[in-house]
């Protein structure tokens, strides 16, 4: 199972959120039965839903206006130790350096990004083409 | 998603079924109880499966318009997936938790009696 | 929703079966949403989910000898009445036409096409540049 | 997918959880009870939420081994969907199905006592 990739193309609109997170689920959990993990598998598999959920409603909220939902790529990879995510949107540039949770205020949004980072070992973005991707990994608790 | 509710006394329990992200966010909003601003509820969250940053921040918002007419929406019941994203956010400040529908049902016909 | 696309590629391996299948049946649930059909939901939804387990199982185990698994792609169409499925595989070609079932020997396989067409409105294959793709669509009842 | 194993006098019930596709098949074969070709044993599948022709295919091959012994697996408690693979295949006309698992053990007690 080692070095399998998941590619999943969705249209960039926040009806096939659901998919992406569900997708991302189960591929977490096929990952950790290939690793024979027995441990916090709920977790792993939760972390990677969550994370998929959050990308991907970005990638469809924040698309550059168009008559047509753009195309949203989520891929993952089985690497040695790990789990890599990915998910590539043609949106304007971002970072991913979330703002500290506002808590006097408490907006109604901007947690997308405190959640990815907080669930994940390590999350980058990168901009390429006009694309955005942001990937992410998290390796399971082996014991 | 499908949203139940049932009555106990006069308060309104509003048990969301699913998953609640960006898909599902504005059902909340449309739900006559849970938009009726000056009616406190209580949210049972004992059959959500999943919440993400949307259907918190749908959560936060339902909740600010209620207590602006001095009411409020009290919730009940997360799994442990949901009470992550609570964590993790801070979430837990802003809102009563009660760990099941009957104990929060009490807490806000006290309340209410009490105004 | 209308013309909307949805690909998944996964490893020729079984043991990605049932995200193949999972995500066929959430795919033709979105898409009795999108159309707003109330009934017959589980019986729309159960035949992509048991004609794609069908078809990845098939792809996955008739591919031809080779180190790593090749991959699959399956695609989703939302067209204006009924929702496509194709499944993609580098296989030697074969054909559709299941024998009928042989009901005093009942062998323990063959029954998958089957399964297939009995499901589905329409299911045709296409061989294309050493690809196969079977295409299978299906027009949930509207009342 | 996991397994469960219970007894109603000495028929053993083995209730598999989850999917019966060609992911999972091989679990079953796998299973001693299962694969213990000379013992009788009810198939629970009413926690079996989904069957392809390669689940059912797993389940013809353990019925025969077994009736090559003189034993048998009946079968009990299938969804809708499941039994659409059943029906859609003919392989009703291969299985002992029942109701429920109480009733298919009194069936297999009966039937081996008689032997
Ligand atoms: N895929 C993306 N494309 C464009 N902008 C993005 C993307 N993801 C995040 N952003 C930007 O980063 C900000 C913070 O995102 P996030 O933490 O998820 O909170 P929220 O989406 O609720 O504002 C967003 O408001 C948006 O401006
Ligand atoms: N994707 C495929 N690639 C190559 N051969 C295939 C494919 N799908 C079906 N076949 C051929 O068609 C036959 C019938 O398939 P099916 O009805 O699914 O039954 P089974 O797979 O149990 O034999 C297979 O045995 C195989 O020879």
């Amino acid at each position: 199972m080692k070095d399998s990739t998941i590619t999943l193309c969705l249209p960039g609109n926040i009806r096939f959120t659901r998919l992406a997170s569900l997708t991302a689920s189960k591929t977490a959990e096929l990952f950790l039965s290939s690793m024979k993990v027995s441990k916090g598998i709920d977790d792993f598999q939760h972390a990677f839903e969550l994370s998929v959920s959050e990308a991907f409603t970005n990638a469809a909220r924040y698309a550059s206006p168009s008559s047509h939902p753009q195309p949203v790529t989520i891929s993952f990879r089985f690497e040695e130790k790990q789990l890599t995510a990915s998910i590539t949107d043609s949106n304007p540039a971002f970072t991913i350096e979330p703002p500290a949770p506002d808590i006097e205020n408490y907006p109604e949004g901007g947690y997308g990004l405190l959640l990815i980072r907080s669930l994940m070992d390590t999350v980058s973005c990168r901009r390429e083409n006009n694309t955005n991707t942001i990937t992410m990994s998290k390796q399971p608790e082996i014991h | 998603m499908i949203i139940k509710e049932t009555k106990l006394d006069n308060i309104t329990i509003v048990a969301p079924v699913g998953t609640l992200d960006a898909s599902t966010a504005s059902l909340l909003n449309e739900n006559k109880v849970l938009s009726e601003t000056s009616a406190t509820v209580v949210l049972d969250l004992s059959q959500v499966d999943f919440l993400d940053s949307s259907g918190l921040g749908a959560l936060v918002g339902i909740a600010r318009k209620k207590r602006e007419k001095k009411a409020d929406m009290v919730l009940t019941s997360m799994n442990d997936n949901v009470r992550k994203v609570f964590e993790i956010t801070q979430a837990f400040q802003l809102f009563d938790v009660y760990d099941d529908a009957r104990s929060a049902a009490e807490h806000c016909r006290t309340k209410t009696a009490s105004q």
